[in-house]
């Protein structure tokens, strides 16, 4: 099955990657596409080094959480509004 | 209860008189307090001085967050309303970034809700600022403080 | 830094304007964050189910301390600008009666300033309300709640 | 040498005075004033009694303030505004 991910702000600068759709497995959680990514080259070993949030369709998650068919999975760097 | 992102700039009496007629219309004569919160772009910022920022967010999730900020503040301090709005794009400096407001029947509650608001939009609402002088630009770090500030609210019963 | 008592209702769009202006005024470009609260009358008050209330107070010390509240303010706070005002006379039910505004560099520096000032207005300034229905008053007590909330910055460093 | 006693609220209504004016020794305190107000009539013994609250000059004062020539002393009870 697949699912999109996409990044913004420096995780977005530092992976080259805004947004791609990737095949996973069926019970593949955030920490397995997370290393997954880390593994594919050295744009996203950096980009996802260090403090990344996490957001499945949307809303915050953490890496254990289980991905399903047609998610979206963000990754960003802590928020900076307000 | 309304939320709102953004690009053009918003105006401060128009936000007040909303919240004002939601706050009558969801508990008639019942709010005694109305607290306000307006952020705006300063001249000096963390890089030293700057001509303005720019705001990235993340569209389909922005809103949604806000809203559900803004239903959270409502709830939890048993406010009359609450609204919050955000800009995102290019700011320039003394521009406003952020408006908050909460409507409550006391004091107490109004400005709980309206820190809570701001400091929990500093760590939930997929917001990110770069600041920019000329042609250069640089990410703004999350501060500690801030994550201090969330935990605050997380913590206390 | 401005501070009125008046009988006639003010305009909180009109009030966050000047507050902004003096803050731009006195300290141009830093101000990234202001504050403002508005006390409103309730229907349902102390005494229960109220027409309005009277605001009585002493002409000559109002003023002078309300004027030192503000003082106080901007300095413990390192504010840009702070002000307030305050109605006397009749009042009636979902009108408003007082206004603070507090502009500062950070928003925490904001919200505490115009917590203070309601905190302390309600220990400091020499107003009393009295609820009316119909041709009775009632003199509104003090509450232990206010002296506990003023106690907090007497006792804060 | 004289000064001006005012007084307001529900301290106003129970004493029935809303202002007066004084004849005081040099060095008198306000808790002097206080207890010579008490024992003028019913009315101000009532009006005195619990938590009142001073002013001299239109600035909070304690009881063991001194008083002097023109001062206007102001008692009323806690206040309620805001």
């Amino acid at each position: 099955m697949q699912i999109t991910v996409k990044t913004f702000a420096q995780t977005r600068e530092l992976s080259k990657t805004p947004s791609l759709h990737l095949e996973i497995e069926e019970g593949e959680t955030v920490a397995n596409v997370t290393s997954r990514l880390k593994n594919m080259d050295s744009n996203w070993a950096l980009a996802l080094e260090g403090s990344v949030l996490t957001a499945r369709n949307q809303q915050l998650c953490d890496s254990k959480t289980v991905l399903g068919a047609n998610d979206e999975l963000a990754y960003f760097p802590p928020v900076t509004g307000g | 209860m309304f939320s709102f992102i953004q690009e053009h700039d918003f105006n401060q009496a128009e936000l007040y008189t909303k919240l004002q007629q939601d706050a009558q219309h969801r508990a008639p004569g019942n709010t005694g307090a109305i607290v306000t919160f307006t952020g705006l772009v300063r001249d000096f910022n963390m890089a030293g001085d700057i001509d303005g920022i720019t705001l990235e967010h993340y569209p389909e999730m922005t809103k949604k967050a806000l809203d559900l900020l803004v239903e959270k503040a409502v709830t939890r301090f048993s406010l009359t309303s609450a609204a919050a709005v955000h800009r995102v794009g290019r700011i320039y400096n003394n521009e406003q970034i952020v408006w908050v407001g909460c409507a409550g029947a006391h004091r107490q509650e109004a400005f709980d809700g309206a820190c809570f608001l701001m400091d929990m939009l500093k760590q939930s609402v997929p917001l990110w600022k770069k600041e920019f002088k000329g042609n250069t630009s640089k990410w703004v770090e999350a501060k500690r403080s801030d994550d201090a500030a969330a935990l605050k609210w997380m913590t206390k019963p």
